[in-house]
């Protein structure tokens, strides 16, 4: 099959899945709680409460409803976020941004730890750093990560009181211009050193908690395949011609065995993205994932159903991305199952 | 004797504090951040337009800092005093017509809107009728609507409005109101003007007033930020402000003694976290004007009740079982646990601190088990006992008001369940809104106002607004008696009068409650120490602050 | 038995190699005491049926055993490299056959006690093995040139260098990048000038080295070959590239584990040929292990039958297959089909290979051998010469003393 | 498998050689597993999990009358740990820590138990219909599938326990609806490869019936795996569900891990780090020993290290 055709069809497949995320997201906010909820208060009158379902348009059978939603997402309305007060297309940029510097930062960190621990243990199978990089690993895979972060908090920010948190120094952030709205690149273009450090300040942390159980996830993978590729002739034939063991892992085994890894970072990316609800809750980051639980607090459900489909359209787009990158990049496999 | 209770707690708090680690923060002499006032808020504003604010949400204080209003009260006083009018209309000086319908301001000149136009009757009356035209229903358009016959612009400078009947709270609880706030008319109309029944998005994002602070920008989830007016037709204010919005109380807390934040908003319950901070000043006086209630639903539809409940429909008509309820309710507990301490046991139902409560007039403050337990088999539920839901806002002290309730009740009998419903915000209000309401009790606080008659017509009144909903009439022994009361209160002119008919009502209302008043909270405001002009007024809004009387 | 004008003659010999290996049910003697040599430029043939040590014994050459759970438990295998032949300095002259290479006089070198360093000079350069799996044995993530290039890399900087014309003491990146050993930020430093250039040249003299060795195996237009990846390659010509890397470095010793069982077996004949001729052209000794016979028959000068970790006959292969002398080795050749079998009739050997878990001190073909006696089960018969170079490890051959001898003429039951 | 080739053989034969594999691979496993000290340290820790949730009420006395309810004792908030009857301190609510740690572990086990539970069954019956019936109806089951799981976990029980309101029941339901897809995919990918195996051809040849064939023949081999993710996911529902807690989608002032961690969070500040921490070692605790012996589970039964 070729890779043409692999990635066509997979991109077929695509608006059907991401209409049936739409479906079950809207099925769910009608189904329970009340999608106007936000916008009630006691004081109102039946006729008011029935004037805004109106203005929302709840009067209307079900089917309707899902059409006008999914015309307005098409066409970029993203309905009116009672938690912001104002339009979701308006904020959603900003905190996606946020969410999304966080994100990179902890995917980073998670890809060099991952791989360097994955290798170590990897290349020493069954000795001590295998079994530390196995706990570390599994442990990391275990960890509430929002206790850890907590417990980072209680230490670095309440005990000694070296860690800040939020995003920002307010001062700061506001006295450079925001095109990107990453705040370090932002900081970067301004050319403000101080803003830069202000940024990475804030950034350590939260990237640290959340990339920790990334890290494990993509070390995990790297050892086993790594494992798996030292058991393969050609490692052997490599040696057989007299190469360093160093150039043996490295410039054979360890290469190949990135090819399998890349798999995981679909599920990675997923993972840092959860991730970020909690971190952003703790760390009191001003991202899509405070946002968020802000909006499920509040039965802010327009909100929820944007952020809900646009993440899944995300991971989805993500791994086809992967799939394919990882079709390209190992000879061996077979595409299309 | 709540005193003497609350030195006990502060004491255990001490030495709690004593025991906890010891927190490395700089409780340095020197001002952080001059210049700039930061407070720290407990939540985020979900509009800033005031005809679409709801009464007691976050939105309310920012529209106090920026927008401006006819009358307003004073910081040391209940006392109304001129604003944006010139002076408080009266009988005397012919501000308010002989019949008490006819109100007029004579208005302040030479004041401009933050987007410099003029200021004139125009706006006065536009903004209103604003507010009553677009009558968002999760907006307070009722408190005009309701009172309002008619408004007009005598000339540039004086405004007058005419209402249905003569209302002894017209100037302190209508024209003081958020709702009634001036906005710039040009800035509405060049941004979508007005729309009945929808909101104003632009304004709900911006705010163009007259106020002592311009509205700069609003970071949702972080922070919002305001500047001073420069041409402030009074008193400039001396320290640009910045809101900060979101996080856990004790992130406020931590913040306030590491001197990042100047002002916050907290609950009581941690003042004992603050208390002998140095650099930290902690305000107490004074209470809040709304009572935290549970309510008791004496119209409860048919099979609406959820399935764990086994209280019968008509469960709460019997007074005894009312009067059980308050008299099995630990008021000491949640006084001294989630209130830390902060707070009074109030009479039904007149708050503590408003004109008509009664000093002498008998209150529920005390658990008194054998009463309960009396009134209890008398009713015939001590036996089989019962189990019933109170639905509440989730994560506040609503919530730990209902857990007090069900500790009370369910050591009092094991064959009582309370079960606690901890929802959603919106989903409460959901279910708080809708009428006939469908669980037999809710959570919740009143909202304040400067006039009795307010809290007796929605809180006691059979035919007021909760009176209506939960069906008090019912459940009184006596109604018609009740509501005429109310009512000729409410006309009463005379204060003397005026007040000794409260006093009654709150005799009767004790034999009779309709709910259980778990207390009345405490003000308790922390601050900086390098914090100048630090004052609170109760009748504004939470966190009943105006910065511009602030320096530092 | 190797006297030593022999040894003289030995690129190779193996003594009592032993080598375990630790399962969860006990120690598996996967060799057990195998001894043989290699003789200057001939092809010994190492047969016997899967799983009976030989690619372990093959592999124990070049010391690719997987450790853990291989164990070298003893034994010595010692080779003697080829120097530059004295007489023609290399030009190649009738002593050395025109190899311009001749075996050394000085000590032979024991592969199993010296430092890996060493061994990994030797690897590839002085010895060289070709993997049963062409398909396995390439990186499928590496072009041909690339996998190719690393031997010369790895063995001939300094004629790199020299084709290059660069000077032999040029150091730093370059240099690095000539002997393989790359250091963090190299790849930067030649993207760039100076070094670029030098760079350049030295990839145009490893593309010369590679080409030509690939034409050696008769690759139909080896430049394109160098950057095609594997997989697009057929097997055969996956073999003959295993085959061109292999006698890149013109080793002395071959190993060649079963190189054409993955083949289908008209490209096979091809490859043999391959082999053999270089192995002709360039007198390179080569230790060919195979479970064919036939096969071995064809190109090898002498063939040693392993059974269960144990050689139990050596000898020509005339000899060997013309009298067979071990039970075992008679039954391998009745199982093969000639011409002359009739249909239906392939004698198989009865029972299974014995599991070589701590085995008892018997012969290891008891059990299977129709010719078994007390003797058998109770001792262990050890490889003695029965005719001249034609060794044997079978009572029947070599009777202990006071035991009655199986014959072949005694059939037990 | 020799034996059907050869020409005499009844049924009993294959499903014993077929039954004889299994048990001599799971003797295999079992070996395996306590051969690897990781996996042992998770067997000791849910054994110390478990009797934990088992003998609750002996440990600590039963808060009356919802022993699921934490204890409040408003007279005692905030203490420290040390302090005599609550040697774990105490919450903002003045509810004791220990208490919400051990009974947290009954909380926990229940989730954990009737999550894994409803979604083995589900998944593995809905699994099992695709892999059988094949054709549209697995067209259609599978896409399904691939909607549910085009959701990232978290997010997916968030937004239905949103939906559905705070309360510890409805994350439950909400975990059940996220989970099960799993089930249904590795279900149904093992259903269509043990299909092809030779045994079941065979037994297909001697003409037994389609039900007889998967009950006796493809559920068993399917087992193993549904096993690893179920013990896996004993672990990680635990993890999701104390998250959603956390996040606040649980009722309030319930003995549970996430719910306490939560609470104990306002109040790090002020140096009251024990409300959050011990709990929260909990929660790391379960998923930790479920996740090791998962882990421990999946390598004995690979067949790849099997085969070594």
């Amino acid at each position: 099959m070729q890779l043409r055709d692999y990635i066509l069809r997979r991109l077929l497949v695509l608006p059907i899945l991401i209409i049936g995320v739409s479906i079950v997201v809207f099925t769910l906010t009608r189904v329970g709680g009340s999608p106007i909820g936000i916008y009630l208060s006691h004081e109102m009158t039946p006729s008011e409460v029935a004037e805004i379902q109106a203005r929302f348009g709840l009067d209307q059978p079900v089917w309707v409803q899902y059409l006008q939603w999914a015309k307005g997402i098409l066409q970029g309305d993203f309905g009116y976020s009672g938690v912001a007060a104002a339009p979701v297309s308006d904020i959603f940029p900003l905190k996606l941004a946020a969410t999304m510097e966080l994100a990179v930062a902890a995917g980073c960190v998670a890809l060099f730890l991952g791989i360097t621990l994955g290798t170590f243990a990897g290349a020493r199978r069954n000795k001590l750093p295998d079994h530390i990089t196995r706990i570390v690993a599994v442990s990391g895979a275990s960890l509430p990560q929002f206790w850890f972060g907590i417990l980072l908090l209680i230490v670095f920010w309440a005990q000694l009181g070296i860690a800040p948190i939020g995003r920002s120094d307010a001062t700061i952030f506001a006295s450079i211009a925001h095109p990107t709205g990453l705040y370090t690149i932002d900081a970067i273009l301004a050319g403000s050193l101080t803003a830069f450090w202000d940024a990475v300040w804030h950034l350590i942390l939260p990237a640290l908690t959340l990339g920790y159980g990334a890290t494990a996830i993509i070390a995990r993978m790297m050892r086993s395949a790594l494992v798996e590729e030292l058991q393969q002739d050609y490692v052997d034939a490599a040696r057989a011609k007299g190469l360093a063991e160093k150039i043996v892992l490295k410039r054979h085994a360890r290469r190949n065995a990135l090819v399998p890894t890349v798999t995981v970072i679909g599920l990675t990316f997923g993972f840092l993205l959860q991730g970020t609800i909690t971190i952003e809750i703790i760390y009191r980051w001003p991202g899509l994932g405070r946002w968020m639980a802000d909006s499920v607090l509040r039965g802010d459900q327009g909100t929820l159903m944007t952020y809900v489909l646009f993440t899944s359209v995300l991971f989805l787009l993500v791994n086809l991305i992967v799939d394919v990158v990882y079709a390209n990049l190992d000879r061996r496999v077979t595409l299309g199952k | 004797m709540t005193t003497i209770k609350w030195r006990n707690h502060l004491t255990a708090a001490l030495v709690g504090g004593a025991l906890a680690f010891a927190l490395p923060l700089d409780a340095t002499a020197q001002v952080n951040n001059p210049g700039l006032l930061v407070h720290a808020a407990d939540d985020e504003p979900t509009t800033l337009d005031p005809a679409q604010v709801e009464p007691g949400e976050g939105g309310e204080t920012v529209i106090l800092q920026v927008y401006d209003r006819l009358l307003d009260f004073g910081s040391d006083s209940p006392e109304l005093i001129p604003s944006l009018a010139v002076e408080v209309p009266s009988v005397d000086n012919g501000g308010i017509s002989a019949d008490g319908l006819t109100y007029t301001f004579k208005l302040r000149e030479g004041v401009t809107f933050h987007d410099g136009t003029a200021f004139s009757a125009d706006d006065v009356k536009y903004s209103w009728d604003r507010a009553i035209e677009m009558d968002l229903p999760e907006g307070n358009a009722g408190a005009l609507a309701d009172v309002i016959a008619s408004s007009e612009v005598v000339d540039d400078m004086t405004f007058s409005v005419t209402l249905n009947d003569p209302s002894a709270s017209f100037l302190n609880s209508v024209v003081t109101a958020m709702v009634a706030s001036v906005v710039s008319q040009d800035a509405v109309e060049a941004n979508g003007g007005i729309e009945a029944g929808v909101p104003n998005q632009y304004m709900a994002g911006n705010m163009v007033g007259t106020g002592p602070y311009k509205f700069v920008t609003w970071n949702r989830n972080e922070n919002l930020q305001l500047e001073v007016n420069d041409n402030y037709w009074g008193d400039n204010a001396k320290l640009d402000v910045r809101i900060e919005i979101g996080g856990d109380p004790d992130v406020r807390v931590l913040g306030l003694r590491a001197g990042e934040f100047d002002t916050i908003e907290t609950d009581p319950s941690f003042v004992a976290d603050i208390e002998g901070a140095d650099g930290v000043t902690i305000f107490k006086g004074g209470l809040l004007l709304e009572p935290l209630h549970i309510g008791m639903n004496l119209n409860i539809p048919e099979g609406s009740l959820p399935p764990e409940d086994t209280i019968s429909e008509d469960f709460f008509h019997d007074p005894r079982i009312r009067q059980a309820f308050n008299h099995a309710f630990d008021y000491e507990a949640f006084l001294n646990g989630p209130l830390a301490g902060y707070g009074e046991f109030n009479p039904h139902y007149v708050p503590i601190g408003l004109f008509g409560h009664d000093a002498s007039a008998p209150v529920y403050n005390k658990q008194n088990a054998a009463e309960a337990e009396r009134l209890f088999r008398e009713a015939g539920v001590w036996d089989e006992g019962f189990s019933v839901s109170v639905i509440t806002e989730e994560g506040n002290l609503f919530a730990l008001m209902c857990l007090v309730l069900k500790d009370s009740l369910e050591r009092l009998n094991p064959k009582f369940r309370i079960n606690v419903l901890a929802v959603a915000e919106s989903v409460f209000d959901d279910a708080h809104a809708s009428n006939p309401l469908e669980y037999a009790m809710w959570a919740k606080n009143a909202d304040p106002a400067a006039d009795p008659n307010f809290y007796l017509n929605a809180y006691a009144h059979p035919d007021g607004e909760w009176g209506e909903v939960h069906g008090f009439g019912n459940g009184y022994r006596d109604a018609a008696k009740i509501a005429g009361l109310i009512d000729s209160a409410a006309i009463e002119l005379d204060p003397a009068k005026r007040a000794a008919t409260y006093a009654e009502i709150q005799r009767e209302l004790y034999e009779d409650p309709m709910w259980i008043i778990g207390a009345q909270e405490g003000i308790v405001m922390a601050h900086r120490s390098w914090l100048e002009g630090f004052a609170m007024q109760p009748l504004w809004p939470r966190p009943s602050l105006k910065f511009s009387l602030f320096d530092k | 038995m190797l006297d030593a004008t022999q040894a003289s003659k030995n690129v190779a010999s193996v003594r009592d190699l032993k080598v375990h290996f630790q399962s969860k049910r006990g120690v598996v003697h996967a060799v057990d005491g195998v001894s043989f040599d290699i003789r200057d430029g001939e092809t010994l043939g190492l047969v016997g049926e899967t799983g009976c040590g030989k690619s372990v014994t093959g592999r124990s050459f070049l010391r690719l055993l997987p450790v853990p759970p291989g164990i070298l438990a003893g034994g010595v295998v010692s080779f003697r490299p080829h120097g530059p032949c004295a007489v023609c300095e290399g030009a190649g002259c009738a002593d050395c056959t025109n190899t311009g290479r001749r075996a050394s006089g000085d000590q032979p070198i024991d592969l199993l006690s010296i430092s890996s360093e060493n061994m990994r000079r030797i690897r590839g350069d002085r010895i060289a093995m070709i993997f049963q799996d062409p398909g396995k044995a390439l990186n499928p993530t590496l072009t041909i040139g690339a996998q190719m290039s690393e031997v010369f890399l790895q063995h001939r900087s300094a004629e790199l260098l020299e084709r290059a014309s660069l000077p032999p003491d040029t150091s730093g990146a370059v240099r690095r990048f000539a002997a393989q050993e790359p250091r963090f930020g190299d790849g930067l430093i030649l993207k760039f000038p100076p070094k670029r250039g030098q760079r350049a040249k030295l990839q145009v003299a490893l593309n010369q080295m590679v080409t030509e060795a690939l034409a050696e195996t008769q690759v139909p237009n080896p430049v394109k070959l160098m950057d095609r990846f594997p997989h697009e390659l057929s097997g055969g010509m996956r073999q003959r590239v295993m085959i061109a890397q292999a006698l890149a470095c013109n080793p002395d010793l071959l190993i060649a584990d079963e190189p054409t069982t993955a083949l289908d077996v008209t490209v096979e004949a091809r490859i043999l040929e391959l082999i053999r001729a270089l192995q002709q052209r360039r007198k390179t000794s080569v230790l060919y292990i195979s479970h064919d016979l036939s096969l071995v028959r064809r190109i090898c000068d002498r063939v040693a039958v392993m059974y269960a970790g144990r050689i139990v006959e050596i000898g020509t292969t005339e000899d060997v297959f013309a009298n067979p002398r071990h039970p075992y080795t008679r039954g391998l050749m009745a199982a093969v089909p000639t011409a002359g079998t009739a249909r239906g009739k392939l004698a198989a050997i009865r029972g299974t290979v014995p599991e070589l878990v701590d085995p008892p001190s018997a012969c290891r073909f008891a059990g299977r051998c129709p010719y078994e006696t007390a003797a058998c089960r109770r001792n262990d018969p050890s490889l003695l010469p029965v005719a001249g170079d034609h060794s044997v490890a079978c009572f029947i051959d070599h009777p202990t003393g006071s035991q009655v001898a199986p014959s072949f003429e005694r059939v037990t039951e | 498998m020799s034996e059907i080739t050869d020409s005499n053989f009844d049924k009993t034969a294959v499903r014993d050689t077929a039954f004889r594999v299994r048990m001599r691979r799971f003797f295999g496993v079992l070996q395996r597993l306590t051969s690897n000290p990781t996996t042992v340290v998770g067997l000791v820790l849910i054994a110390l999990m478990l009797a934990m949730a088992i003998f609750a009420p002996w440990i600590t006395e039963a808060n009356t009358p919802d022993a699921y309810q934490m204890p409040r004792d408003w007279g005692a908030v905030r203490k420290p740990p040390g302090t005599p009857g609550h040697w774990l301190g105490t919450t903002n609510e003045g509810g004791d820590v220990f208490y919400g740690v051990i009974w947290g572990s009954r909380t926990s086990l229940q989730l954990s138990l009737y999550v894994v539970g409803s979604t083995m069954v589900i998944g593995t019956i809905i699994g099992s219909v695709a892999g059988l019936v094949g054709g549209w109806v697995d067209e259609v089951l599978m896409r399904i599938v691939d909607v549910f799981l085009s959701i990232p976990e978290l997010i997916f029980a968030l937004a239905i326990a949103a939906v559905l309101g705070p309360s510890f029941t409805n994350i439950i339901i909400a975990l059940a609806m996220v989970i099960w897809v799993k089930y249904a995919r590795i279900m149904r990918a093992q259903v269509i490869q043990i299909k092809q195996n030779d045994y079941v051809d065979a037994a297909r040849v001697i003409g037994d019936s389609k039900l007889n064939i998967y009950l006796k023949d493809i559920l068993p081999n399917a087992v193993t795996p549904v096993t690893v993710q179920a013990t896996l996911d004993m672990g990680n529902v635990v993890l999701i569900g104390a998250t959603l807690s956390f996040i606040g989608l649980s009722e309030a002032g319930i003995a549970e891990w996430g719910v306490l961690v939560s609470e104990g969070q306002a109040g790090i500040a002020s140096g009251r780090w024990w409300a959050s921490t011990f709990p929260g070692l909990m929660i790391f605790l379960w998923a930790l020993a479920f996740n090791l012996v998962g882990d421990g589970l999946r390598d004995a039964l690979d067949p790849r290290i099997e085969g070594r």
